[in-house]
Order: C-alpha cells, then sequence, then structure tokens
C-alpha cells in the first residue's frame, strides 16, 4: 500500500478550467472519498490518477514516486467503475483473470489467485457465468474481484454503488468499508453521495467547482466546515442557514413581516473571530441540535410547527420562528403535532457563523 | 518511439486516410480539372477551356432532360421508399406471423444487382412480354400497363423498379427504429386515450425522425447515384427520355468521347450531393458528442 | 362482438397488403425461375406455346439451362460456363471484405474511443466518401493501379473495393461503438491492456452484430459489382457478374434467354443467401447502431 | 509507407491469386463477342492461333454494343497495361490512332498483300497515315430488310424495291392482322433505319449529310424527305416496340407476329437458330432504293503497340485474322461477308453473296460508306449527336422540317 499525494493538479478542456489547483495527501492505508455535486471536477480527479486523462498542470505522487505521465498499466492502480465495466464476452473468471493474464501471469498462478479472490468475496459459485447472467450486487463484486486480484497499490472507486438498489448499497457500503480494514489498502472513492462519505471514509476532500473545498476527517468536515458549501452539501437535512445582523454581542434574525413575528435573538456561539457590531452574518444551525429539551448551554426559542415528516425513529419537523424557516430534527417520541406552537432549545456550542457574502466560515480556527 | 507510442491510435487511421484522401478526395479534384480541359477520348491537360464546359453541358438537350427527369426520380424514388418502407414496417409491426419469411421477402431485392435483374424486369415492362400480356392471356383483356413505351411515362417504370429495390432497406430501417421506441410513450399515450392510428400519427412516426433523416440521405444518395437502374431497363430510352445525370455523365465521358463534358456533369452532381449530404454529415457528427 | 368482427377484418386487411406486397417483390424473382426452366420456343411464344406468359409456370420442366449455365454455356472462347468465375469472386470477396470491415473496424474503433483533435472532421471526411459516383474514379483509379503497378491484378481490384468500402465500413463500426460505454476502454487500460488487447480482446467479441452488418453490405457490394470488374480485373481475375454480363448481353449475336435467367439466378444465389441467412442479424445489427435511430 | 504496404499486399495477392502477365506467344484480345454466334465465330480464331502456336488470353466484355469494352480498355490502357489486341469499329481505331497506342502492322500487311484485298472505304480506317494499325474481319451491311416467307407467299407479296412498295406491302400485312414493321426500339436501331432512308434519297445525300457533315445538305429537302418516310416506316411498327431488343424483333418476324423488319445482316443469327435458312423461310433484300450503295460497318482488331517480345504473337494474330480462311469460317458463323474481297462466295448463303456482289459493285461506283449508326460515319461524339435527334424524333411527334433543323443545330454543336 501506497500514500497518495497530488500537488496543485489543474485540469483544462480547452478554454475551460475544470480543475483548479487541486492539493490532497493522504497516508497509505487512508480509506480516501472525493465528495461533490455532479460536474465539481471529483471523477476528472479519479481518471487523472488512473492515468485515463492526462494533467494539465501539477504533479501526481503515489508512495512518493511521480505517476503522472505513466501509462495506466505502469501506476499499479485498479479501479472499480459505476457501470462495473466488466468484459462483456468474457466469463466471470475470465473477467477477473485478464489483468493477470495481460501482466503475462502463468495460468496455474492466475487460477490460484482467481481463488483466492473469488473466496474472499464469495463468488466461486459465478466463476462460469457471464457477465450478463449476473444480478448487480455478483457485478460489483466480480468487478472488485478484477481490481483486487493484482494487489496493487492503490484502488480506485466511481460511484460503484450508484446503481445498485437501496438496500444492497448499504449493504456493499459495510462489505467495502470491512474489506478496507482487513485489507489494509489505500482508497480513492468518488461519490455525490455524503452518507457514503461521511459512512466510509476516513479522510475527506468536498469539492465544487473544480476545487478543494475542504479536506478532512468526516469529523472535521461535519463538525467544522470551512464554509458554507461544505456545511450545506454534508449533513442530512441539511444545515439551516439564517441571515441576521451582529447587535449588541449577539445574532439577531429579522423576520420578513418583522412587526408580526417579533425578532430571532440568539448569543454567537463560542469561538467565534470578532465581529463588528451590525456586521451582517450567516448562523448555521443543524437540524439535530434543535431539541425539545433544554441542555446545557441551549437557547430556548418559540417555534410553529408547520409540517411534521416521519422517518422512523426520528421525525423532521418544519418550524417557523421569528419569520425564519428551520428544519429540526428530533426524536419521534418529542410529541410535536403539526399546527401548534412549540417551545424549543437550541445547543449553540456548535452553531457556525459565516460571512454571508463569500460563505467562508467566520469560526477562529 | 515515444511518439509512435502515444500517437498510436492516430497512426492505425492512417491507411485509410490515404486512401481515401486520393481515390476520393484526389479523383474529385482531378474530375474538377479534367471538366476545366478540352479532353476527349482521355484526359488531356495541354487545352485549357475554363468553364466552357459547364455551358455546353447546360446548353444541351439531354441534360436538359436528365435535370428534369432527376426532378421528378427523385422526389418519387425518395418518398416512394419511405412509404412503402414505412407502410410496410408498421403492419410488420403488428405481431404478424411468417414476419421473418415476409421481411426476407421485402429485403431481398437489396441483394440483387441489376445486372442479374435487368433483364427480368425489361420484360416485366414490355407490354407485348410482361405483366400486360401476362393479364391479357388470362382473360383481363384491358388490362394495360406499358409505361415503358411511352417517353413521357418511361421515368416511373425507372422509380417503380428502384422502389422494388430500395424499400425492403428502407423497412428495415424503420423496423429497427419502431422497435427501438420506448414502449412506456405508448402506454402513456394509450392511457391519454390516443387511438391506434392517432398514436402513429402523434407520436410514433415524430419518434423515427433519425431514421427518416438516415433514409432520404441514402435514397437521395442511391437516386443520384443510379446509373445501373437505368441501362438495365430502358437504356435510357424511349429516345433519352429516361436520362439521368448519371447516365449523362457515363454517355458522354465513355461513349461520345466528351471526357470533359461529362467531367463537368460529374461535378455538378458532386455539387448536388454535397448540398444533400453536408447537413447530414454535420448531424451525425454531433451525434457521437 | 362487433369489435371482434372489426379487428379481425382490420388483421385480415393486414395480412392482405402484407401479402400483396410479397408478390410484388417476389414478381421478377417468379419470373427469372420460371424462364430457366422453360425451352427457348416456350419463351419466345413460338408455335404451341401461344399462350405462355412470363409468369406463367414452365410447362416443359427443363432444367437443362442451369446445367449449361453453370459448366458449359459458351462465354466468348471458353465454354465453361459461370463455374470458374464463382471462383475468383470468392476469392476477390474473401479478400476485399476482410480488409475493408478490419480497416473499417478499426477506424470506428479510434474515431470512437480513441478521440482526437479534429477526429469528427476526419470522421466526416470518411463518410463522404460513402457518396462519391463510382463511374467518375474509373480513369483517375486506372492511372493509380497503373502506377502501382497493380493494374489487372486481384490485389488492385481488392484495393479499389476497399477504398470505396472503407467509408461504409467506418460508419457501421464507429457508429456501433460510440454505444459502447467508454468505461469498459478504461477498465482494460486499467487492467493494462494496449491498445490493441482492447480492440481483440475485449471489443471484436462483442462486435458480432456490427460485423454482420457490415459483412453483409461490404459482400454484395463487391459480389455484385460490375464496373470495377470489367475495369480493372486482369483475364484471369474477372469476377463472376462480368462473366454473367458477358452471359446475358450481346449486341448482335443470339440469346438463350432461359441460360441467360438461369446465369443470374447461379449469379445472385450467394448474396441471397447472405440475405436470408443474415437477414435477421441484419436488422438486429442496424438497431445496434449500424444507422442511429 | 503506405504505398510499399499495398504494394507488398498487392504483390502477395497476385502471386496467389494468379494473374500472369501475357506471355510472348500470347495474344490478350479485348472484345465483346460473348454469345451464340459471334462466340462460336471468335472462337474460330482462336483455335486458328492455337495452331500457329500462338496462345489466346480472353478479354471479353459485352455490353452496349462495346461501349462497356470501349471503357474497360481505355482503364486498361490509361494504366498503362494495354491488351494485344482489341476489338473496334472504324472510328474507334482511328480515336486511338490518333492518340498514338496502336502498333505498326506494315510487316505483315505487305508480306501478304492487304492492300490488294481490302476495299479502299475499308482500308481508311484500317490505316493511319498510311500504316495498318488494325486488321478488318468482316464487313457488315446494315440496310436489309427481312421478310416473312409465309406472310408474303400468302398475301402474293414480293421483296419491295421501292418506298411505295414497302408501303404497300405493308398494309396488306396489317390488314391482314400482323404487325407491319417489327422495330427495335434503341437508339442505334432507329437510326440503322433513318440512315438506309438517306442512302436510299441518294448515296450523293449521305455522303454529303452524313460522312461530310455538311450543314446545307443537313438541312436540306432531301434530309426533310428522309424523315417523312421514316415516320411512315414508324406507322408500322406495334406501340410497344421502344426499348425491345433487335433479336425480338427478329423473333417477330421469324414467328409470323410480323411481316418486316429492317436490320443489319447479323439478323440472319437469329433466323440460323430458329432453325431456318435466310433467303428461303425469312427473305432478304436490301432497303428500298439502296441497292448498287453499300454502308458497311467492320470489325477491327486493332492491335496496340506492345514491347517487342509480344509483337510476334500478334502479327500472328494479324495474320491468322486476315487469312482467306478464317474469314470464310468466321463470316459464314458471323452473317457478315468477309472483308477480303477475295474470298469464294460459294458457302454464303443467298444473302451474303448479293452482299458480296453489291460490294464490289458498290466500290466501283463509289457508293460504299460507312455506316452512321455503327461507328463508321462520324466519331462518337458527333455520330452521338446524329443518334440525339434521330431517337427524339422517332419517339415524339416531331416534324421532319424541325427534325431537319434540330439535325443541324445538334450537329453543328457537336462538330
Amino acid at each position: 500500500m501506497a500514500s497518495l499525494s497530488i500537488d496543485r493538479v489543474t485540469k483544462r478542456f480547452g478554454a475551460t478550467e475544470v480543475l483548479h489547483e487541486v492539493s490532497i495527501d493522504i497516508e497509505a492505508g487512508d480509506f480516501l472519498v472525493l465528495v461533490g455535486p455532479s460536474g465539481c471536477g471529483k471523477s476528472t480527479l479519479l481518471n487523472m490518477i488512473a492515468g485515463l486523462t492526462e494533467l494539465s498542470g501539477g504533479e501526481i505522487r503515489l508512495a512518493d514516486r511521480r505517476i503522472d505521465g505513466l501509462e495506466p498499466k505502469a501506476r499499479n492502480i485498479a479501479m472499480v467503475f459505476q457501470s462495473y465495466a466488466l468484459y462483456p464476452a468474457m466469463t466471470v473468471e475470465k473477467n477477473i483473470a485478464f489483468p493477470l493474464r495481460m501482466a503475462g501471469m502463468d495460468k496455474a498462478a492466475q487460477a490460484a489467485k482467481v481463488a483466492e479472490v473469488a473466496e474472499l468475496l464469495q463468488i466461486g459459485h459465478l466463476l462460469k457465468r457471464k457477465p450478463a447472467a449476473l444480478s448487480g450486487g455478483q457485478r460489483q463484486r466480480v468487478a472488485m474481484g478484477r481490481a483486487l486480484v493484482r494487489d496493487p497499490r492503490l484502488f480506485l472507486f466511481d460511484e460503484p454503488l450508484s446503481n445498485l438498489d437501496a438496500k444492497l448499497r448499504v449493504d456493499m457500503r459495510t462489505e467495502i468499508k470491512r474489506l478496507h480494514q482487513r485489507l489494509g489498502t489505500t482508497i480513492v472513492y468518488v461519490t455525490h453521495d455524503q452518507v457514503e462519505a461521511m459512512t466510509m471514509a476516513t479522510k475527506i476532500a468536498v469539492m465544487e467547482g473544480g476545487a478543494v473545498q475542504q479536506f478532512g476527517t468526516p469529523a472535521e468536515i461535519y463538525d467544522r466546515p470551512a464554509n458554507r458549501f461544505v456545511a450545506t452539501f454534508m449533513g442530512s437535512p441539511a444545515m439551516n442557514l439564517v441571515k441576521g445582523r451582529v447587535r449588541d454581542g449577539a445574532f439577531v434574525a429579522q423576520g420578513a413581516a418583522a412587526a408580526a413575528a417579533g425578532e430571532l435573538r440568539l448569543p454567537l456561539p463560542r469561538g467565534t473571530v470578532p465581529l463588528a457590531e451590525g456586521r451582517e452574518i450567516e448562523l448555521g444551525l443543524r437540524p439535530e441540535w434543535i431539541s425539545t429539551e433544554a441542555g446545557p448551554g441551549s437557547v430556548p426559542f418559540a417555534a410553529r410547527v408547520e409540517l411534521i415528516e416521519p422517518t422512523g425513529p426520528d421525525i423532521y419537523a418544519m418550524l417557523e420562528a421569528a419569520g425564519q424557516s428551520l428544519v429540526a430534527r428530533l426524536p419521534a417520541r418529542a410529541g410535536l403535532r403539526e399546527k401548534t406552537e412549540a417551545a424549543l432549545h437550541l445547543d449553540m456550542a456548535q452553531a457556525v457563523v459565516f460571512d454571508p457574502e463569500t460563505g467562508a466560515s467566520l469560526m477562529a480556527p | 518511439m515515444r511518439f509512435f507510442k502515444a500517437r498510436l491510435p492516430q497512426l492505425t487511421l492512417l491507411p485509410s486516410l490515404v486512401l481515401v484522401a486520393v481515390s476520393v478526395y484526389g479523383f474529385i479534384a482531378l474530375t474538377f480539372v479534367i471538366s476545366l480541359t478540352r479532353s476527349r477520348m482521355l484526359p488531356r491537360f495541354d487545352r485549357w477551356e475554363g468553364f466552357d464546359n459547364y455551358a455546353r453541358v447546360w446548353s444541351h438537350p439531354r441534360w436538359e432532360v436528365a435535370v428534369e427527369n432527376f426532378a421528378i426520380f427523385g422526389l418519387l424514388y425518395i418518398g416512394g421508399t419511405l412509404v412503402i418502407g414505412l407502410g410496410l414496417a408498421i403492419l410488420l409491426d403488428q405481431k404478424i406471423r411468417a414476419e421473418g419469411a415476409l421481411r426476407t421477402i421485402y429485403l431481398y431485392p437489396m441483394a440483387l444487382s441489376f445486372i442479374v435483374t435487368g433483364v427480368a424486369w425489361q420484360w416485366l415492362m414490355s407490354p407485348d412480354l410482361g405483366l400486360q400480356h401476362a393479364f391479357r392471356t388470362w382473360g383481363w383483356e384491358s388490362f394495360s400497363f406499358d409505361w415503358i413505351t411511352q417517353s413521357e411515362m418511361a421515368i416511373y417504370c425507372v422509380v417503380i423498379a428502384g422502389a422494388w429495390q430500395a424499400s425492403g432497406f428502407v423497412m428495415a430501417l424503420f423496423l429497427a427504429a419502431l422497435r427501438g421506441i420506448n414502449t412506456e410513450i405508448i402506454s402513456a399515450a394509450r392511457m391519454d386515450g390516443a387511438s391506434g392510428p392517432a398514436i402513429y400519427w402523434h407520436i410514433i412516426i415524430p419518434a423515427l425522425r433519425p431514421a427518416f433523416l438516415t433514409a432520404i440521405v441514402v435514397q437521395g444518395h442511391l437516386s443520384i447515384k443510379s446509373y445501373d437502374l437505368v441501362v438495365a431497363l430502358t437504356r435510357g430510352g424511349p429516345g433519352f427520355a429516361t436520362e439521368l445525370p448519371s447516365t449523362f455523365m457515363y454517355e458522354f465521358t465513355f461513349s461520345r468521347n466528351e471526357m470533359a463534358m461529362g467531367a463537368a456533369s460529374a461535378v455538378m452532381m458532386l455539387v448536388l450531393l454535397t448540398v444533400l449530404i453536408v447537413p447530414y454529415l454535420y448531424s451525425e457528427l454531433r451525434h457521437g458528442r | 362482438m362487433a369489435a371482434d368482427m372489426r379487428r379481425s377484418v382490420q388483421r385480415g386487411v393486414v395480412y392482405l397488403v402484407l401479402v400483396l406486397a410479397a408478390g410484388f417483390f417476389l414478381l421478377p424473382l417468379v419470373a427469372m425461375v420460371f424462364t430457366s426452366l422453360k425451352t427457348m420456343p416456350e419463351i419466345t411464344g413460338g408455335a404451341g406455346f401461344e399462350t405462355a406468359t412470363i409468369l406463367s409456370p414452365p410447362r416443359l420442366w427443363s432444367f437443362e439451362a442451369w446445367g449449361l449455365a453453370w459448366s458449359s454455356a459458351c462465354i466468348a472462347v471458353a465454354c465453361e460456363g459461370l463455374r470458374g468465375y464463382f471462383w475468383n469472386s470468392i476469392l476477390l470477396v474473401v479478400f476485399a471484405v476482410s480488409i475493408s470491415v478490419a480497416l473499417g473496424a478499426v477506424n470506428g474503433y479510434v474515431l470512437s474511443k480513441w478521440r482526437f483533435r479534429g477526429d469528427s472532421i476526419i470522421f466526416g471526411m470518411l463518410l463522404f466518401g460513402c457518396f462519391i459516383p463510382f463511374q467518375i474514379v474509373l480513369i483517375p483509379m486506372a492511372r493509380l493501379l497503373g502506377l502501382l503497378d497493380l493494374a489487372g491484378t486481384l490485389g488492385g481490384l481488392v484495393l479499389v473495393h476497399v477504398c470505396y468500402g472503407i467509408p461504409f465500413t467506418t460508419l457501421f463500426f464507429r457508429n456501433f461503438y460510440v454505444t459502447v460505454p467508454d468505461e469498459l476502454i478504461a477498465a482494460g487500460r486499467m487492467d493494462g491492456a494496449g491498445f490493441w488487447q482492447i480492440f481483440t480482446i475485449i471489443l471484436v467479441p462483442i462486435s458480432w452484430p456490427i460485423f454482420v452488418v457490415a459483412i453483409i453490405w461490404q459482400f454484395t457490394n463487391v459480389w455484385n459489382d460490375f464496373l470495377f470488374g470489367a475495369s480493372f480485373a486482369g483475364p484471369d481475375t474477372r469476377p463472376l457478374m462480368v462473366a454473367l454480363n458477358n452471359l446475358v448481353n450481346t449486341s448482335t449475336g443470339t440469346k438463350a434467354y432461359n441460360v441467360d435467367m438461369a446465369g443470374a439466378m447461379i449469379a445472385a444465389l450467394p448474396t441471397m443467401l447472405v440475405y436470408i441467412v443474415g437477414g435477421r442479424y441484419f436488422l438486429r445489427g442496424l438497431t445496434s447502431g449500424a444507422v442511429k435511430g | 509507407m503506405t504505398k510499399y504496404l499495398t504494394r507488398g499486399v498487392g504483390a502477395l495477392l497476385s502471386m496467389t491469386a494468379l494473374s500472369a502477365p501475357a506471355l510472348a506467344d500470347e495474344v490478350e484480345v479485348m472484345h465483346w463477342w460473348t454469345s451464340g454466334g459471334e462466340a462460336a465465330a471468335i472462337a474460330v480464331l482462336q483455335e486458328d492461333l492455337q495452331a500457329r502456336g500462338t496462345g489466346w488470353v480472353d478479354m471479353a466484355i459485352a455490353g452496349g454494343g462495346g461501349d462497356a469494352a470501349m471503357t474497360a480498355l481505355r482503364a486498361r490502357v490509361v494504366a498503362g497495361n494495354p491488351p494485344t489486341a482489341a476489338q473496334m469499329l472504324g472510328m474507334t481505331v482511328r480515336d486511338w490512332a490518333d492518340e498514338g497506342f496502336l502498333g505498326n502492322l506494315n510487316a505483315v500487311a505487305e508480306a501478304e498483300g492487304w492492300n490488294d484485298v481490302v476495299p479502299p472505304a475499308v482500308q481508311a480506317f484500317g490505316t493511319h497515315d498510311g500504316e495498318w494499325v488494325a486488321a478488318p474481319v468482316n464487313i457488315h451491311r446494315p440496310h436489309w430488310v427481312w421478310a416473312n416467307a409465309g406472310i408474303f407467299e400468302e398475301l402474293g407479296l414480293s421483296m419491295p424495291t421501292t418506298w411505295d412498295e414497302f408501303f404497300a406491302a405493308a398494309d396488306a400485312i396489317e390488314a391482314a392482322g400482323h404487325v407491319g414493321v417489327a422495330m427495335g426500339g434503341q437508339a442505334w436501331q432507329e437510326a440503322t433505319i433513318w440512315e438506309a432512308i438517306v442512302l436510299s434519297v441518294s448515296p450523293a445525300l449521305y455522303e454529303a449529310a452524313i460522312i461530310n457533315a455538311d450543314m446545307d445538305a443537313l438541312g436540306s429537302e432531301g434530309i426533310v424527305e428522309s424523315f417523312e418516310i421514316f415516320r411512315r416506316v414508324l406507322g408500322y411498327a406495334d406501340p410497344g416496340y421502344a426499348g425491345r431488343d433487335w433479336n425480338l424483333a427478329t423473333a417477330m418476324v421469324i414467328n409470323g407476329e410480323a411481316g418486316m423488319q429492317i436490320m443489319g445482316d447479323w439478323a440472319k443469327g437469329e433466323v440460323i437458330n430458329a432453325g431456318l435458312t435466310p433467303g428461303e423461310q425469312v427473305l432478304c433484300a436490301v432497303v428500298p432504293g439502296t441497292d448498287g450503295a453499300f454502308l458497311f460497318n467492320t470489325d477491327f482488331f486493332a492491335m496496340f503497340d506492345v514491347g517487342e517480345d509480344a509483337q510476334a504473337a500478334q502479327r500472328n494474330m494479324a495474320s491468322a485474322a486476315m487469312s482467306v480462311s478464317f474469314q470464310e469460317t468466321f463470316n459464314l458463323a458471323k452473317g457478315s461477308i468477309p472483308a477480303r474481297t477475295d474470298v469464294p462466295s460459294a458457302n454464303f448463303d443467298v444473302c451474303g453473296q448479293t452482299s458480296m456482289a453489291d460490294l464490289v459493285e458498290a466500290t466501283e461506283a463509289g457508293t460504299l460508306f460507312g455506316s452512321l449508326a455503327h461507328g463508321h460515319g462520324q466519331p462518337a461524339s458527333v455520330q452521338a449527336a446524329y443518334l440525339d435527334v434521330v431517337t427524339q424524333f422517332a419517339n415524339s411527334d416531331m416534324t421532319p422540317e424541325a427534325a431537319a433543323e434540330a439535325l443541324v443545330a445538334s450537329v453543328g454543336g457537336a462538330l
């Protein structure tokens, strides 16, 4: 296994720049997830690591050796594709053995390796079938088998679960994570699903507009988002954003119909950079920080419950407080009812503040 | 070495490119040059006439007939094959028993050259050997089919034989396209209360647009190139009533020793082709993006 | 009940139209087969055959014409029928079809899977070659073959057919490969396969529908060609269509129409067979990308 | 790179695929005699040559009355790979000689005395600048009337010698329920009839209007008259004649469907093929008013300028083609008469014997002319200009006056 270093990598197609000086470093054994909305450049970056797309600038190093410029096959990297890209004319066995065959390994050794991988992924009974005769989950396994079989220094996954149904997706997620733990491989994994990112990654790079918005551990990304984009992209339901001003050292949000709705006044969270009086700011509040019970450091507020979406263990409550719409994630047993007023508490210890113009975090590092 | 390795894909195109560059573009250029000379039996590049040959072609009565015929033939041939082909495709798409056999029957003329079927067609069309004779012998005394002997009607015989040969191919195109239509759209239309014909008219036929385009271009270029058809059927006759640009070109180049005029008419055919083809090429190329 | 009636009437009309159309399409074939099985007096309506028509079945069945056309009809100085020319055509078709299809497949592969700057212009230029009228290339091509020292050889004739076949085969394969996911090629590259290995090991085995289309198309065109065969073949390499033409065409000689028709049928059998056997795959190939739609 | 590649592949193919260039003791002959009597006739020459130790490589290409062969010939010559010899009509021989592609046969011609036995009008096509370049093998006469003897006997008709008699006979035949004149509907067939009519108007008119393309003659009363007669002849054809092959028209005469046909002497082949004898069951006579005159078309073997090593075989072939015995056998099979005037006429049928006698007569009288319809009147481009008008006239209701005018315009434009 090897460390991966992406250093100021840039990609241009003609006049349009799709990646701008992207830099990411991970250690051997890391599980890096590149996450972001479609078109953010994450797949391009993956293809550049794979060697399928050429760099316009920058360097990529694998175990401290430069690999950009090398042919894909010279990089010793394996990849699992979104559509699995199994060779339709070959049996599962031949599919898995293909990289070994290309490397010129002798038949007996190939067979041994294939058997080993088939055992690991429990696909031994499928070896004689053609891909067309496999289910989605089985194809997924075969694709992983083909990647695993040659012990590469780095694994790339390109949205591998997006073609599976919901249940299978969760199962495979766990399985990939288990595999990672067991084999200790270095993985770069692309997805647009922030849940996948959070559950699997040891490192996450949130990308948008061809640049890395934030790079860090899942906890860092979730708890200390570097900007409004990361804050809202990660987490479901998305983080509430409330616009307001600094007044008398506190945050004050004015409702649309100010007189009728009154105002929402909250203390500024701890760790906020010093802010001038009257400055416009945006307060970020995750739905799960709203609670029906008071806690240490929580602030009470009144809101009207407009709509409730039950999800089983939790409910998502659409609230209106002082003319502001907020979403709260509450336990189902909280006992809220639609179209009623409720007294709620807000855990301000974790709240974050953004600059409404640039979206950058206004928290002290 | 590295250079060649990196350019390997492009390099593999090279043989084809060289062949086509010479055998298509080189020869077109040469034809254009010949059209500016006074070449008679063989190409000659010692006397230049500018565009005189084009003027001579346009003032020739045979060319006039050829252009007029081309308008009739082109329209009816393209229209006819589209209507017949689409009609057969729609009917065959009604879960027909023996579809395979019928399809093969409609398609087989594509396999035959007019060198093979020419004589049979001449006879079928001929009033005293063919259909007219047959039907009259069998007792339908008033049956009449003698277009091939009439200067004004003979071109329609060429259309009939042309449609016979190419309709099956158009049918195959449309059938392939019909089978490719998403059945959910049709179900949706049915839910919305559309009747059979209305579904075809409003939903299915518009969805065949790409197939129409392909069919029109293929048939269009065949209509410009069709030479065997006329030669096999009428040899341009009666008189030169069924002359087409392609027969004009061949006749002047090879039979009449007016190679420069033949080349001039060829260049004009190519211009016509280009007008038809380039929009198609454009759409083909966008398709791949 | 009424609805059922209407439905079965509708079905009846559909079948009637289809069968009538089939009749029209079969007319020339019927005329040819019947004529080839008749004797000359019956064909020309000689004494005793006044009521014979082109579409009436032979009264005196005679397979003699077929035998003559195959092995003993005189074509100029040789009275060996079409038999000898069959082999020439087969040889020509094997070389011309395999080379043009192979080149077209590679071109299609490169133009769809190894995109580069200007590739669509190159594709467009290749495509335009589909539309060139063959009559205008006759003289320049003759000169070119002379310069290449290929005049009158099978090689020369193959070259000509390859030149004008490439545009079609490239079109077929390119449009087919566009529908094959790019990831398959990426996977091959990741797994260590090179340019040719990806093509031969991964793509070719899944390309048979389009190979069928391209081969049928090229086979028919090359087999049926007369113009190039007459102009560029040598005395020993002349294809079947030239011989058939010589059999049926005469300026001031007499004609044996039954032999002509039998010869025409013999010459047409291979292509008809290809269509009958391959027709279904032809349709499938068309659906799978040969023609967009 | 590609060139070497194609060359390599080509060389490989030509090795595996058995294409041998003509050997020194072989002649490669391009012609369009592929079937029936023609093929039998050419086989005679092949056998004759084989007896002389010269092999025969056959390059027959039929179609369009030699058009297809001439197209292929052009491809061969342009490729720098001409055949040893090619069948050609007179004007085509002249064209190729003008282009400088033909070889010199004077050695053979002088040794065998061709100048003394070939009629000068035929010589004019076989020689170029006083040198023999092509060997003439036959003389066809295109202006014959063929008639069904049974019908003529039944109606008490005799072969017409004037147009009035011709039309009277045609009327009688039509009255008896037959087609008056069987016609084929191709430009050359129509021109075959029209040129015979011009000749019947007067040989001098034919010479002026067709051989010399004299504008005054082309617009003259005589040409108008020829179109008038032509129009009347066309009136006796059945309506379905357009596009019909000449041999089907001949078959109509043989079967008694039609009374007469105007066609060249190759029609005899059909007669013989039907098991009949020309001059007996199918009568022959020259077109009314053309006795004493003679239109001809001759098939030549033009000899290409080939290398030294192939010349011996080439000379062998020229000599064989011009031998008395070959010319007799060949022309008996073909229906024409020999190009040599010293071949005995005894074995020829009545029609052939008439032709042979008329040929000598017409040569002396200066009324032996090349046939326009068959490539001996004008070069291809001008010939086509005549045929355009004739066929247009035949297939429309153009007046004779308008036709004469159109002829002046069309021929004037092509000259």
